[in-house]
């Protein structure tokens, strides 16, 4: 195992799980845990209760992490980018009139949202310290140190055959032989990377969002928006087309608009 | 130390003659956990006490009895074995041994697992508002906390994942409901059934009958490459393995 | 079951604190021998027990206290140790056979020392990428399958690790060299097609003449508590030793 610690890594052990098979996945930026670990910290330094935290703000401060981090380091995974152009997008509607359409959510109904995701992952989080907390077994606490002592009594009986041995032996070369293809990195937004993406960013959605544009302008370095482009659009056709997600478009050369499909309703999505 | 043999009566260790059925039944429950290598349940303990003796009754008495010892009598994953007492662990903790911390992201995808389960690698990640890196769950399958457990009904078939019995006496709980911290994750909305669309989840569960949305792991899957998990999968899903 | 939650008070377990010297010694001693995968000696004991206290009353005491129950406390060999009591054996003897299985990191971990050995601990980690547990090696030196045989010679000087006889009659082979090769494996349908060039599988042999590389065990070795191995280890591996 590697480890690996980032430039300006937490003080926290933060030993890195990667292996080198990981093709170009860059999930730590300074040792961050993905964009919601940094809005997580960011609000920390609000002082205030997580319910009370300025949404606006935390955009704001988000955007210039993003921005400042860009500066230094061209490569940001594309969760952080399309957390900045959702959050970018949010930032707009807090900040404009309200729009009189019901289709589309409430920038304050948005921000909400947010905030109880961030409220989950600081309870998951506080969760797990608990865990670590508990006396654990072999750790601290401790089952009978010799129980053969008198009980040899028990004679296992091995039932594995040779050929879970061969097929032990196959599967775990055959694994690590392919876990040594190297990779190279990738010009191009795949496909799956797409998908995968937008059902994080859709997760976070709970209604119509906006994609276009700021993904474009926050997600993407200058060569690959082409690419980019192409992939999250054929990504959301599939995904609508699974039912997965709702796509909107209120005319030629509109914005897209997307969403996580909703509990079934007559009518459907209008894409 | 010689004169230690003197002090002790020669016939202590003799068979007891007068012991009623309950007192037995009391010595060969303590008797049998004690050489047990893994905590035992209810009925392989009341398999071996005199009859009309209620297993239960034994084993409150002896928690009773054990209760300020140094050595104490807990129920963990729903089965019955000795461990030390928790405030001894700064005496009896082995410095030498390693002590393997998990990463902050093992960490977070292990209690979403622990407190969601089952979940996906999908929702994981859209808690976590990551992508799990492939050796994440790797790694949490290698400690033998988490199992693939089945495969949720939806697009795509997404592994669903759980802890698994040694999950519960690694950290000394009897089941998942005693999750330290459940109310807090429950009031921040873990459990509102947002994340699977239209499937609430009240409360985590590691009952290994699947849910309503959950269909079996296949053969192949218990000998894929990418779940490296044969070892966890209880007996009932593990006789995939043998079809070879 | 659900009741008997109902009928355990929570604080049962809570750390007692108006514990006197001498029965927090009794405590902790206890713990101490519960833990313990081997006896105990005095000295031992004693390094862990409040000042002032004799560790002696305090084993003489439990050694009283533990006489009518199902574990009691005894001396062997001039140290402590707790064991089930003699009038029970009958009773708790014929657990008898069980039936197990190898985990998953246990076969591949076998099946690597088959076809590698000798084979050190880390060449073993490096060809499965991850570490090995603890237990692991111990399982399957339990098995009698598997021995340490040498040392290499090489900084360090690692235990090198190979088959025993009794390796060869459970899976029904003459030799080692038995075992099927990479051609032989992939017509089995154990590999599939996308295993990359490059990859070989050694010729195994488990000749007991140690190899140019390695040195014979010493005496320790076959002692020491990290092998666990003196029972498994066959003749022929002792009969190694004489040679220096």
């Amino acid at each position: 195992m590697v480890v690996r610690r980032t430039p300006q890594g937490r003080p926290d052990d933060f030993f890195d799980e990667r292996s080198e098979s990981d093709p170009v996945l860059v999930v730590d930026v300074d040792g961050y845990e993905g964009p919601l670990d940094v809005l997580l910290v960011l609000a920390r330094q609000q002082k205030v209760d997580l319910n009370k935290i300025s949404i606006l703000a935390l955009a704001v401060q988000y955007l210039a992490f993003v921005e400042e981090a860009r500066k230094i380091r061209l490569e940001l995974a594309a969760d952080y980018l399309l957390m900045a152009a959702w959050l970018a997008y949010l930032k707009s509607r807090l900040l404009l009139p309200e729009p009189t359409s019901d289709e589309e959510p409430s920038g304050v109904e948005l921000a909400e949202a947010l905030t109880a995701r961030l409220q989950v992952l600081d309870a998951v989080r506080r969760a797990g310290q608990l865990l670590m907390a508990r006396p654990r077994t072999g750790l601290d606490v401790f089952h009978r140190g010799n129980p053969e002592g008198i009980a040899a009594t028990s004679t296992p009986v091995w039932l594995d055959t040779l050929n879970d041995v061969l097929a032990a032996y196959a599967s775990q070369r055959q694994r690590h032989a392919l876990a040594r293809v190297t990779l190279a990195k990738r010009q191009v937004w795949s496909l799956a990377d797409a998908r995968a993406a937008l059902q994080r960013l859709t997760g976070l959605a709970v209604d119509w969002t906006r994609l276009d544009s700021y993904l474009m302008t926050y997600a993407v370095p200058e060569d690959m928006r082409t690419s980019v482009m192409a992939s999250s659009f054929a990504s959301s056709l599939e995904l609508a087309r699974e039912g997965v997600m709702e796509l909107r478009q209120d005319g030629a050369f509109q914005p897209i608009w997307v969403r996580a499909r909703q509990a079934p309703a007559d009518g459907g999505g209008n894409g | 130390m010689a004169d230690m043999k003197a002090r002790i009566p020669l016939d202590l260790f003799e068979v007891p003659t007068d012991l009623d059925a309950f007192a037995q039944a009391k010595r060969i429950v303590e008797a049998m956990l004690f050489q047990a290598a893994e905590p035992l349940d209810d009925a392989r303990l009341a398999s071996k006490i005199p009859e009309g003796v209620d297993v239960i009754d034994v084993l409150e008495q002896l928690i009773h009895e054990y209760a300020a010892r140094g050595v104490q009598l807990r129920r963990i994953a729903g089965r019955w074995t000795f461990r030390t007492a928790d405030d001894l662990a700064p005496l009896l903790r082995d410095e030498t041994l390693e002590r393997k911390k998990l990463s902050r992201a093992q960490l977070e995808t292990l209690s979403i697992i622990a407190y969601h389960q089952p979940v996906t690698r999908a929702e994981i990640e859209e808690i976590r508002g990551v992508a799990t890196a492939r050796g994440t769950l790797d790694v949490l399958l290698e400690t033998g906390w988490v199992r693939p457990r089945g495969r949720r009904r939806t697009p795509g078939r997404p592994v669903t994942y759980g802890t698994t019995p040694d999950f519960l006496i690694h950290f000394g709980l009897d089941r998942v409901a005693d999750l330290p911290g459940l109310d807090e994750l429950k009031g921040a909305g873990l459990f509102d059934g947002r994340l699977p669309p239209g499937v609430a989840i009240p409360m985590p569960s590691d009952d290994p009958t699947l849910g309503p949305d959950e269909d079996p792991l296949e053969p192949e899957d218990l000998l894929g490459p990418l779940l490296q998990a044969e070892d966890e999968v209880p007996p009932e899903a593990g006789t995939g393995e043998t079809k070879a």
